[in-house]
């Protein structure tokens, strides 16, 4: 009796200390499998957040002018970019014109990747109805001054055209003759864009981020602060289903699923082992 | 040495090879006439030109127009007033353009320059001039009584203009026969005019801010009819524009700033009379030392990140604080520490604070430079490398201060997986969750700031500590006594508009 | 000891847009030293023929390569070194990055333990979210997602703001301290 | 299998059917992952290479953006950067930026603060307005709200205000726990209690959002490998 008890606290002992490598295993089982077989699973009905930027880009008239904020790289790419193209599809389908700007140095190439597939898909022409300005570095400074005098900051796009070229800058001198900012983030600068530019200058802006950041944003969107906001690959799924255009998020949500039981199977299967083995530590002392 | 010293003089030189790629080489060729009148049959204000030019498509990309008061011998330091390119690959640049609106009865002058695809101008400039438009015929009855009147909202800047007219008999709304209304701006009653903007037929207002403050405008209104039927302009009278030197808007945060700055000086004045100040402990600042006993019984070197915020973040200068006195400490052992940085400022900044560390321990000759290094500015590599000295260098402590991004928990983990004991300290909030579970020790926050107040135990930065715990008394305050007007207000009338003007005090303008 | 001259004055924005631009040349000044920095501590390892000096020889020759090709023939689409950006340096950034998946499963399987009442409040906010975070969460129950919206939201905000006010009033101090001149530490000396 | 339009409109990578440049970065991709394993021969390789060619790119950036048109152009090429005429104050911030390198020379070494305090208290300056401003006031009114609140029809709404005590209690009680000139005993003991409690809360609602965005990533990796370099070696 004594000895199986052991044996038993062995076991739950190796199953608290599992080595990392095989929850590695597991955690790329449940992706890849969902992945190659090409599982479906339904999106469900959009949150607040994204519906208050979907209707709020929905209630601007055709002409207007959005600048979109590629304030992410690579990496956050696979999360960010699908709401990037389901953005630039309203907006483009509405007549809506896009500046997109960078504050992240990696941010520009993605930018006129999305910009000129999207714009393809519309015969949308660069220059009149969209106009990628690059990066520049020093991000607040670079904000205030764009209150003034948009062109005059950039001075040259990022694929160094001059400013006089784009018939589109001719109608975008300064905050004022933005309709809407749409910060596509991976950091915090949808944090930075609230502080300074609505704060200052009451430009309205919404933002689309990585899910970790979604939780910090809630309480802009409360004190209005934010328009709306696009939470992680959820949010892009979401904004996919309202544009009528499901795509890259919308496959992806099968993987997250499973990913997400794992972890939370995980999660349980340890803590009842955690549990179980302090229930017998005690009763034996 | 000799060798790397060659490798580098060799790679500068590639370097500046490469970088003089782009070397402005002789122009295409120049254009041979330009002719230039005044449009016929118009309502004033353009003026055609016509040139012909030889220039083999591949050489020729497009013209530079430009315009000018006074005759044009050279372009340069010029900027065109437009561009004559190809409307596509298979057609060649026009050789015409209509300049268009201009102010009539002024002399103006015009030169062409052919552009080739490397952006190379034609060095001789063909010019012509002087021209002058003039209305050959009668355009829509135009705008009445323009009004101007300097802005005056609390936040001008200057240079802000506000204009108001009376719309032209002939304007029926949009879809009417006058489609625009265009504003120049005048910096002569007879000078020439700079077109600020279109405004759709129906409006009468326009807010001119790109003007200068101080500097005496006159503005103008047209009807448009369509692009080259226009009314005569309408002026106004002579304006000056004055900024404001304090915003009205921002009174308040003036005021917080005021009230914060005098409790934050108080205290700092008070800790320097000598009064004592308590502290609370913080956790994570006891087990610094702790975790620099520890390395130093091991032998092995203890790792410092000091986040990826740029030098002149708050959390990053915390975090520099805390590098000098973990410095300082290790100094003291001879325990060898390892600062991998991200921004190369920082790094610089960090090199200066280590070295004086180890100068003010008097161990001044234990000393290595190179401690404190720059690895790339990009966060995953930079994350790629720092995990990689975690497993080849495997430290016995990893303390992480400053602002981190994602890369918090790639840290954490592979830190956690070499069995180092980790302090971590964020105000990045999105990050905190993954330091506090994955690391021994945590500063949460404000703590970050607080523990560098803590660990130099100068009075004078105490007493600031104490400046803040008065600030968030201050907000405590503020949050009940406005908890308990907004409620009040939501279920007694009378009280609504107290709460709206206590609201107010925090509005953010 | 140093006079803090550099302030900007927020009087006039003409000041603020010079001192952005000023910035930005002083700090690609202290790029070159970061980039001496780099290749000092690579070209050190080679000369000493420290056992990992292959790889710094390759790190090297990698900044060499790019740098040349990017300064040479521009960093545009469709130049080599748009090339070699899209094609080691994103996959290596986005690689690096999902990382994190795994870690955030081994972390959460290591640390969520309901040991202290405290960390059991973690455990169940954390499972509750990620649950109403995907399509499973509403496939279980379906209020679910809403649910966790609501239930969190207030408490998580009020945390936030808790959180964002004293940081608020910590950075306005340490600017303060460092306008003074009270805090002199980030100069390397007191 | 799913049917052939998975694999168009794909946005990143982006990569022009330049199989080169997808077997590189696949097998790229993989030696990141064999660090999962352990430290290995692979890993060092890609972490090099990543060091080398990030710090390569951002001296390229850096160059076309900031040196070009913020210091060259404005002396050289006015006409580039819509100059009429050379700006020379640019010499300053370059003498300045030079001052990096007093450290070199023995006996103005003190000068590299020069640099140091501009970036320095350019950041402070500009961050304890920017944080009153932007953080301060605008969050302290949103909290202010009703503890006892009505719906729009008038009615006591039960929820929103239990919602909206719980939001103030917690600001308060998370302001409690950063009191640091005081022992923890007593009021302020329980309110900072109270107030670890919030900030748990927040934590592990901040893991689980956290939780979905890695995994996002992770599935576009896989995406990658199986869509852009295994899946075509197939079809």
């Amino acid at each position: 009796m004594e000895q199986r008890d052991a044996a038993q606290d062995g076991w739950l002992e190796r199953l608290q200390r599992i080595d990392r490598r095989y929850i590695f295993i597991l955690m790329a089982v449940a992706v890849i499998v969902p992945i190659v077989l090409g599982v479906r699973l339904p999106v469900g009905k959009p949150t607040r957040p994204v519906r208050l930027v979907y209707d709020k880009i929905d209630s601007l008239p055709a002409g207007s002018v959005v600048l979109m904020a590629y304030d992410f790289g690579p990496s956050s790419a696979p999360e960010l970019a699908p709401m990037a193209v389901a953005i630039l599809r309203h907006c483009f389908s509405r007549d809506i014109d896009v500046v997109a700007v960078s504050f992240y140095t990696a941010g520009p190439p993605l930018a006129q990747g999305v910009l000129d597939q999207v714009a393809k898909e519309f015969g949308k022409k660069y220059g009149e109805n969209y106009v990628n300005l690059g990066y520049l570095p020093g991000m607040v400074p670079l904000l205030i001054r764009m209150s003034t005098d948009i062109p005059g900051t950039y001075k040259q796009d990022y694929t160094r055209t001059r400013m006089s070229e784009l018939p589109l800058m001719s109608r975008v001198r300064s905050y004022d003759d933005i309709a809407l900012v749409v910060d596509l983030a991976s950091s915090d600068t949808p944090a930075i864009w609230i502080t300074v530019v609505n704060a200052r200058y009451q430009q309205e802006v919404a933002a689309g981020v990585t899910a970790v950041m979604a939780v910090d944003y809630y309480p802009y969107i409360q004190s209005r602060q934010l328009v709306g906001m696009l939470g992680g690959l959820k949010g892009a799924a979401e904004y996919e289903s309202l544009v009528g255009r499901p795509d890259e998020a919308t496959k992806r949500m099968p993987a997250q699923s499973f990913a997400h039981g794992l972890i939370i199977l995980l999660v349980l299967l340890g803590n009842t082992a955690y549990v179980i083995a302090r229930i017998r530590a005690r009763r034996r002392a | 040495m000799r060798r790397c010293c060659l490798l580098l003089l060799l790679y500068i030189a590639a370097l500046s090879l490469a970088s003089c790629r782009h070397r402005p080489e002789v122009g295409p060729e120049p254009i041979t006439t330009l002719v230039v009148r005044d449009r016929a049959e118009d309502t004033g204000g353009a003026i055609d030109l016509d040139w012909s030019g030889y220039a083999p498509p591949p050489s020729l990309d497009h013209y530079n127009i430009y315009r000018s008061r006074s005759a044009i011998p050279t372009v340069s330091g010029l900027r065109p007033i437009a561009k004559a390119t190809k409307p596509d690959e298979t057609t060649d640049a026009p050789t015409s353009y209509v300049d268009t609106p201009i102010t009539d009865g002024l002399d103006y002058y015009y030169a062409v320059t052919a552009v080739d695809a490397d952006g190379n101008e034609q060095r001789v400039v063909t010019g012509a001039g002087p021209v002058q438009s003039a209305r050959q015929e009668p355009g829509p009855a135009p705008p009445l009584d323009v009004q101007v009147q300097d802005d005056d909202a609390p936040d001008d800047p200057g240079g802000v203009i506000n204009l108001s007219w009376t719309l032209s008999p002939d304007d029926t709304g949009l879809g009417g026969a006058i489609t625009a209304y265009q504003i120049v701006r005048l910096e002569q009653l007879e000078g020439e005019e700079k077109v600020l903007s279109d405004v759709l037929a129906g409006r009468s207002t326009y807010t001119d801010k790109s003007g200068d403050p101080k500097v005496q405008y006159y503005y103008g209104v047209r009807a448009l009819a369509d692009e080259t039927v226009r009314s005569e302009m309408a002026r106004s009278g002579a304006i000056i524009s004055y900024g404001r030197w304090y915003n009205g808007n921002r009174t308040n945060v003036v005021v917080s700033l005021g009230i914060y700055a005098a409790l934050v000086i108080f205290f700092i004045s008070r800790a320097r009379r000598g009064h004592e100040l308590y502290v609370r402990p913080i956790p994570g600042i006891e087990a610094l030392d702790d975790a620099i006993g520890r390395a130093t019984e091991m032998g092995r070197p203890i790792l410092y990140v000091s986040g990826l915020g740029g030098a002149s973040g708050i959390s990053t200068i915390a975090a520099m604080i805390i590098l000098g006195r973990v410095a300082r400490r290790v100094a003291e052992y001879g325990t060898p520490l390892l600062v991998p940085c991200n921004d190369p400022i920082v790094m610089n900044i960090e090199r200066e604070i280590v070295r004086q560390a180890y100068l003010e321990a008097g161990h001044a000759d234990a000393h290595d430079p190179d401690s404190v290094f720059f690895v790339t500015d990009s966060q995953f590599a930079y994350v790629a490398a720092v995990d990689g000295i975690m497993l080849r260098e495997r430290p016995a402590a990893c303390i992480y201060m400053g602002y981190f991004y994602a890369e918090s928990l790639i840290l954490a983990e592979t830190g956690a997986s070499t069995g180092a004991i980790q302090i971590a300290g964020t105000d990045a909030d999105t990050q905190l969750p993954f330091f506090v579970t994955a690391c021994d020790y945590t500063l949460m926050g404000e703590e970050l700031y607080a523990a560098s107040a803590y660990l130099s135990r100068e009075p004078m930065i105490l007493g600031s500590l104490k400046g803040q715990d008065w600030g968030k008394v201050v907000i405590t305050a503020l949050l009940v006594t406005g908890a308990a007007i907004v409620a009040l207000a939501a279920n007694w009338a009378p009280a609504a508009e107290l709460a709206e003007s206590f609201k107010n005090l925090f509005a953010a303008l | 000891m140093i006079v803090q001259f550099f302030v900007p004055n927020r009087l006039s924005e003409d000041a603020t847009e010079r001192a952005s631009d000023w910035l930005i040349i002083i700090g690609a000044f202290a790029f070159i030293l970061g980039v001496g920095s780099l290749i000092k501590t690579h070209g050190e390892r080679l000369r000493r023929r420290h056992p990992d000096w292959p790889y710094s020889l390759l790190a090297l020759a990698a900044f060499a390569g790019m740098s040349i090709v990017g300064v040479g023939w521009g960093i545009d689409p469709g130049k080599p070194a748009f090339w070699l950006f899209t094609n080691v340096y994103v996959p290596l950034d986005a690689t690096m990055f999902s990382l994190l998946a795994f870690f955030v499963a081994s972390a959460a399987y290591r640390t969520f333990r309901a040991r202290t009442p405290e960390a059991t409040v973690l455990l169940v906010a954390a499972v509750l979210i990620m649950l109403a975070r995907v399509p499973l969460g509403a496939f279980i129950y379906e209020g679910l997602p809403d649910l966790a919206e609501q239930v969190l939201i207030s408490p998580v905000t009020g945390a936030k703001r808790g959180i964002i006010l004293g940081i608020t009033l910590g950075v306005v101090a340490t600017s303060l301290r460092i306008i003074l001149g009270v805090e002199r530490a980030y100069l390397g000396g007191e | 299998m799913r049917s052939e339009s998975l694999g168009k409109e794909r946005i990143i990578p982006e990569i022009p059917w330049d199989r080169v440049g997808v077997w590189i970065a696949a097998l790229l991709t993989l030696c990141i992952y064999s660090f999962l394993y352990r430290d290995n021969v692979l890993y060092k390789i890609a972490e090099h290479l990543f060091v080398g060619v990030s710090l390569g790119w951002a001296l390229c950036v850096t160059y076309h953006q900031a040196i070009l048109p913020k210091m060259v152009y404005p002396v050289f090429m006015p006409a580039r950067v819509d100059l009429a005429r050379p700006d020379f104050v640019v010499a300053v911030p370059v003498l300045i930026g030079l001052l990096w390198f007093a450290r070199f020379i023995p006996g103005v070494g003190w000068l590299t603060r020069v640099p140091i305090a501009a970036v320095v208290g350019y950041g402070s300056g500009v961050g304890a307005t920017a944080a009153i401003h932007g953080n301060l006031l605008p969050q302290l009114r949103a909290t202010l709200l009703p503890v006892v609140a009505r719906s729009d029809s008038g009615a006591f709404d039960l929820w929103l205000s239990i919602g909206n005590a719980v939001l103030i209690v917690g600001v308060i009680c998370v302001l409690a726990y950063f009191y640091f000139s005081r022992e923890h005993r007593g009021v302020l003991g329980g309110m900072s209690r109270v107030g670890i409690y919030f900030l748990m809360l927040a934590f592990g609602a901040g893991f689980g959002y956290t939780v979905m965005a890695r995994i996002s990533l992770l599935i576009g990796r896989i995406d990658f490998l199986w869509l852009d370099w295994l899946r075509p070696l197939f079809y």
